[in-house]
């Protein structure tokens, strides 16, 4: 095992880690905020890769075509928010996890119908599709650099929004004690549909980075979606801290249990042994470390306050 | 509101529970179980088209027969398969099942239809259960047994001299009979064996090991828009072009419009492809892609095949269902214009073919998969010694 | 004098900067009542989560007839004879008031892995309930759906629940809270036929019910108790009064 | 008579049912028998979940780690060439049990949504040990060698007299429930659920009694396990996915949370809805994802709230 390597493979858990910190964060601000566990988020990343992808082969230019499915994914998510999830609110999680449930159900069908069952694919334009070089050895796919960086420039400016905007103010007051916030002569409502907005929106851009590399398919926010919730149950659910420390852990435990856990199993078991019982450990990997986490904090590493 | 939920519920009970399509007399029914809903369904449609194309061509008649062809979704689920077959035979009392996309669907799904004394015509999954110890008179597929596409691909890296090869598929069955076939024929150095999650999207992580391990070639399986996904990180890594890629099922004409010009060059393995040249298969792809505007795929040529050759059986026994044992011996005959040209069957019911090298190119139909020579010459699968039929 | 049947020492919590209370000590004498008082934010919650064992204190120690109950949780303090009434009525707004005192008596009737009889039609468990609640005044609301009854029934209720465990300590917690001057007068009335016979500490905001009860009272501010004593002692207190006004 | 009309909706359904056999023979479409003997095994496991979702408030989103487990013992003694069913089904049972105990020892110290995530996480680790488990098929499954044997008594491979054998453990998986949550166990389980502090307060600790509820549902689902192996007689690690957890939940929500009977009816008007509806339009799922919600927003009581909704508690 090279040094090399190693940093390679940290770069990639950076990348999946800033991908599910994305996801996470309108996650667990909805959460947070307006008490509401939505299984549809992963449905915005879907929707906001199929907006990416059908504005990119409009504009041909794809900073375009990402740029405006965001703005598009927030109006989805504030319909989607105003039509069926705003009566939600006061619900407990069992009616909330099933209506979202079928909302998943509903938006798969419907991309299905929209768009067809056949993958959407495209490529990369040309600037962005090759790899940098550092040294003689050892490169890197140019546009995964650029994820990672979009990824902590999405997370600063969150976290300014949070810590030093009114807009913040008003989530965090809102995070803790909601009739304060109606009590300021805020419109809650708006509040309510602008979070939401804001965090499909996120959802949306981790969608449209990824729809140049992966599949754009009916269903393909599914499986961010359960890592997502992983990433929020480590973190403890509501705090974008909590969001952003459990999105790194879960990505870097994924992509080095992926990377170095046959090889590391082979030093102490059998190599056929490894060979079957090292891919199967290294899909169960994170949910055994989040199982392990709440099992010694019941509330996540970074619990929310003043709930 | 409550009302009308109620309401509607107890109306689609009621109807769900009444609807019973009387039994029809002479009439031929075959039931075609595919893959439509969920990500994977395109393969479904290429297949449900290729069948309707087929009935167009036949003017509604499979053997003469006034016939109905009943479409399953098996949801890429066995327990669900299994449903849809038991429902197909029990209740629609179908003569033939058809189709059946996935290796464990099939494993179901055979066994149940085939019980019953019904026929099961499969038109592309080969699991190897099936070509050995459970084959079965009333099973004839119109594909191949699953081991021989890789075991065509290693033979011809084998006899490329290639050495240092690195191995890729999903962790499941089929990924590990894929590897197990290609080490069968393919006796060169491996470098190593990787075995990813099923449906896994990002392959970065694997593709970096790969990329310190420096194979001279890579081998992999990842059907459907796994091999997408996979293929189009291999490029942005730079590997395209540098580590020579070859694949099985991976690369097909399901995949091809997505993958584009990435796909250009990369090598694969299979019975058939649009560009085989015979009188059939001109005219399947022809009317194919004038039905439907895009080119036909090996699950839609084998689906066509699998109602051609219910075809040529039913018309063998001028159209008496009855007459089973009149149909198995018209079937052993293969006598029928198949899209990959003539063939025969084995004693268990698998087609002795002919597998071919095929390169991706672009022609005037986009890319497609170009033949570039015969690997093997009416190849027999491994596991035919196995089946006691009888 | 006796042990105290409870004894408080040096029990302190706080949270982050803040000391909800602070090196708090207190005896709880057999038979007395017992009352706390003082000004909103003295931590009057906070000290009774402690003693419910709902909190875990930071410092100090809880002993109950002899034994010490720090580490204790709620069931197992209820187990040795704790029982409370909540600030916030707190019953089986599902359940029946019967239900919702069977429930109590069934709390202290042995373990309940028992799955087969009908709990309801268990004499053991209706029978005592039934005859607190006559005791309680509530005999001919029995069948009423606890969320049916009037709030001060719910109140009743709650107290029921707690005599119906044969508590040795009742720890009300502002129990003529958000009721009517007459609801809270038959509640008073009903609390004084329980004095002598039962322990009990009451915290409790209307001072006259307050100096009505009480044998001794306690003075919490800013989480310490700054004074003990009988009713007469606490009304000449110059500290007490102090931090009275500046409330008033 | 406060459970008079759940009682005659109950006895209604299972008349119904029991007459589907003759019936579908009458008609000609043996197709039902198989459909309802399906309706009704998950009906099992909808009422097991029901018994700690709908009495002990435990929302668990991995009941279906349960089913699979329950299959997976039944396969697993039939490859070793254990076919007795006795035996098979009581290691159902008993190892769906055994894991539960593992399962609820660590999530009932959680709740809320916790709760619900550290269920799903477990019964995802599970799917993924199955598919990893080549021996059994791994992700492909494989077909169950022979159904389960009870010397004659019973042939499951007989459609009927297996769906009269799954009829009577419905009826008894519902009358066992109803006598459990009536009782001292059952009284605690739903107080704990209705007012936490107060039921400790009074001295319980509900953490055992919570324990033993997960056990005993995960039990009962573990024998509607063992059952759906018997009907489909293929085993796939699918059957642990965690939407298949979702349709379960779903099932009592639909029929009606805490009423024993709701989650019967709620697993048939389910599965018979998308049978209906699959057969209709590929696109079903376009109907049954607002359908769910609708149910949500609209019906909260689910079905039964509409059948006997004039009996509710207060």
């Amino acid at each position: 095992m090279n040094l090399q390597l190693v940093l390679e493979q940290l770069l990639n858990g950076g990348q999946l880690g800033v991908t599910l910190f994305l996801m996470a964060a309108g996650l667990t601000l909805i959460f947070g905020i307006m008490n509401l566990v939505n299984l549809a988020h992963g449905s915005f990343y879907m929707v906001g890769a199929y907006l990416a992808v059908t504005f990119y082969r409009w504009t041909g230019s794809l900073v375009l075509g990402v740029l405006l499915a965001l703005p598009a994914t927030l109006l989805a998510g504030a319909v989607v928010e105003v039509i069926a999830l705003r009566t939600l609110y006061e619900r407990d999680h069992l009616d909330q996890v099933l209506a979202t449930f079928g909302l998943i159900l509903f938006f798969n069908e419907l991309t299905a119908i929209i768009w067809g069952r056949v993958g959407l694919f495209t490529n990369l334009p040309g600037w962005l599709s090759g790899s940098v070089d550092f040294g003689a050895t050892f490169s890197y796919p140019l546009y995964r650099l650029v994820i990672i960086v979009v990824g902590i420039g999405v997370a600063g400016a969150l976290w300014y929004m949070v810590t030093r905007t009114r807009l913040g103010m008003l989530v965090r007051a809102g995070a803790s004690n909601r009739t304060m916030v109606a009590a300021l002569g805020v419109n809650i409502r708006l509040l309510y549909t602008l979070v939401f907005g804001i965090g499909a929106a996120l959802a949306g851009l981790a969608g449209a980075m990824a729809a140049p590399i992966y599949a754009v398919q009916p269903g393909m926010g599914d499986p961010v979606l359960i890592q997502a919730f992983v990433v929020i149950a480590i973190g403890g659910i509501g705090s974008i801290r909590g969001a952003l420390a459990g999105a790194l852990i879960v990505g870097m435990v994924d992509t080095l249990g992926r990377a170095f856990l046959k090889p590391a199993l082979a030093t102490l078991i059998s190599a056929p042994a490894a060979q079957s019982a090292g891919p199967a450990l290294a899909s169960m990997l994170v949910y055994l470390l989040m199982a392990v986490v709440l099992v010694l904090r019941p509330e996540g590493l970074f619990p929310a306050r003043g709930r | 509101m409550r009302k009308i939920i109620l309401a509607i519920a107890a109306g689609v009970l009621a109807g769900a529970l009444s609807a019973s399509p009387a039994a029809a007399a002479e009439k031929l029914k075959i039931g075609f179980i595919t893959t439509l809903s969920g990500p994977t369904g395109i393969i479904g449609k290429h297949m449900k088209d290729s069948v309707e194309l087929a009935l167009e061509q036949l003017h509604g008649k499979v053997g003469g027969l006034e016939t109905e062809v009943i479409f399953g979704d098996d949801q890429f689920k066995p327990d669900v398969g299994l449903q849809v077959a038991d429902k197909m035979v029990k209740d629609d009392k179908v003569q033939f099942v058809s189709g059946v996309i996935w290796s464990n669907v099939m494993l179901a799904v055979a066994p149940a239809v085939t019980e019953k004394g019904v026929f099961m015509i499969g038109t592309n999954a080969g699991p190897h259960e099936l070509a050995g110890s459970q084959c079965n008179r009333l099973f004839f597929t119109t594909s191949w047994q699953n081991d021989e596409t890789p075991e065509a691909m290693g033979e011809f890296m084998q006899k490329q001299g290639i050495n240092d090869v690195y191995l890729m598929a999903p962790n499941y069955a089929a990924g590990k009979d894929m590897l197990a076939g290609f080490k069968r024929t393919f006796k060169g150095r491996i470098v190593d064996e990787v075995y990813t999650k099923l449906g896994q999207q990002d392959y970065q992580a694997e593709i970096s090991q790969l990329r310190a391990k420096n194979p001279k070639a890579v081998f992999v399986f990842y059907p459907g828009a796994m091999g997408i996904n996979f293929i189009r990180q291999y490029d942005q890594a730079g590997l395209h072009g540098k580590i020579p890629l070859y694949s099985a099922f991976t690369v097909d004409d399901t995949t091809l419009p997505a993958l584009g010009d990435n796909a250009i060059g990369l090598w694969s393995a299979g019975y058939w492809s649009s560009e085989l040249d015979n009188p059939a298969n001109r005219k399947y792809v022809s009317d194919f892609r004038k039905k439907y505007g895009y080119t036909p795929s090996f699950y839609g040529a084998e689906a066509y095949d699998g109602i051609m050759l219910i075809d040529s059986a039913v018309r063998a026994v001028k159209g008496n269902l009855a007459d089973k044992e009149g149909m198995i011996k018209a079937m052993e005959k293969a006598d029928y214009a198949s899209t990959r040209g003539h063939y025969t069957y084995n004693v268990n019911h698998f087609p002795i073919e002919n597998f071919y090298l095929l390169r991706a190119e672009k022609g005037p139909h986009g890319v497609v998969m170009k033949v570039e020579r015969t690997i093997f010459k009416d190849h027999k699968d491994a596991y035919y010694q196995e089946c006691k039929m009888k | 004098m006796a042990e105290p049947l409870l004894e408080v020492r040096g029990l302190s919590k706080s949270f982050g900067a803040l000391s909800a209370t602070d090196q708090v000590e207190l005896d709880v004498l057999e038979g007395e009542t017992h009352a706390i008082i003082g000004p909103n934010g003295a931590g009057k919650t906070t000290l009774i989560g402690q003693l419910a064992g709902d909190l875990r204190p930071d410092a100090g120690r809880i002993r109950f007839a002899g034994e010490d109950i720090t580490a204790l949780d709620a069931p197992a303090r209820s187990r040795r004879g704790f029982a409370r009434s909540f600030q916030i009525t707190s019953v089986y707004r599902d359940f029946t008031a019967l239900d919702n005192v069977a429930l109590a008596v069934q709390a202290h009737a042995g373990h309940s892995f028992r799955f087969w009889r009908a709990a309801r039609g268990d004499e053991a468990l209706r029978a005592p309930a039934r005859a607190v609640l006559e005791e309680v005044g509530l005999g001919a609301r029995a069948e009423v759906p606890a969320a049916n009854l009037a709030h001060g029934e719910q109140r009743q209720l709650e107290i029921a629940m707690a005599l119906a465990t044969k508590p040795r300590l009742l720890l009300l917690d502002e129990p003529v809270a958000g009721m009517g001057a007459e609801e809270s007068q038959r509640m008073v009335r009903f609390l004084a036929t329980l004095k002598g016979r039962e322990t009990m500490i009451l915290v409790e905001h209307d001072m006259d019910a307050v100096f009505t009860l009480a044998d001794r009272i306690s003075v919490l501010v800013y989480g310490r108790i700054i004074a003990t004593g009988t009713p007469a002692e606490i009304r000449a207190n110059a500290e007490v009064r102090a931090a009275y006004l500046g409330e008033d | 008579m406060r459970h008079g009309r759940r009682a005659i909706v109950f006895l209604g359904l299972v008349l119904l049912l029991a007459a589907v056999p003759p019936a579908a023979a009458l008609l000609g479409q043996p197709f039902y028998v198989d459909l309802l003997r399906r309706v009704m095994i998950f009906a099992i496991a909808a009422v097991s979940l029901d018994l700690i979702l709908g009495y002990g408030g435990m929302v668990s989103f991995g009941h279906a780690a349960y089913l699979g487990v329950g299959a997976y013992a039944v396969t697993i003694l039939a490859v070793y060439g254990v076919h007795n069913g006795v035996l098979q089904w009581a290691a159902a049972v008993g190892a769906s049990m055994l894991l539960a105990a593992a399962i609820g020892a660590v999530s009932i110290r959680t709740s809320g949504i916790y709760f619900i995530m550290i269920t799903l996480a477990f019964t995802q680790m599970l799917y993924y040990l199955g598919i990893s488990l080549d021996v059994y098929g791994g992700d492909n499954g494989m077909r169950l060698p022979m159904r389960s044997q009870f010397g004659g008594l019973i042939d499951l491979g007989n459609g009927t007299e297996f769906y009269y054998l799954v009829l009577g453990l419905l009826v008894l998986v519902v009358l066992f429930v109803r006598r459990l949550v009536d009782s001292r166990f059952g009284m605690v389980i739903r107080a704990a659920k209705s007012n936490e502090p107060r039921t400790r307060a009074i001295g319980f600790s509900p953490y055992p009694y919570r324990l033993a509820a997960f056990v005993i549902s995960g039990g009962i689902c573990g024998l509607a396990g063992a059952l759906l192996i018997n009907h489909t007689a293929y085993l796939t690690p699918d059957l642990m996915h965690w939407t298949r957890s979702g349709d379960i939940l779903f099932m009592v929500v639909l029929g009606g949370m805490a009423s024993t009977v709701g989650p019967v009816l709620g697993a048939l008007v389910l599965l018979v809805l998308e049978n209906a509806l699959s057969n209709w339009t590929e696109h079903w799922q376009i109907i049954l994802g607002p359908f769910l919600v609708l149910v949500v927003l609209f019906a909260r009581r689910g079905l039964g709230g509409l059948l006997w909704r004039e009996e509710r508690d207060g």
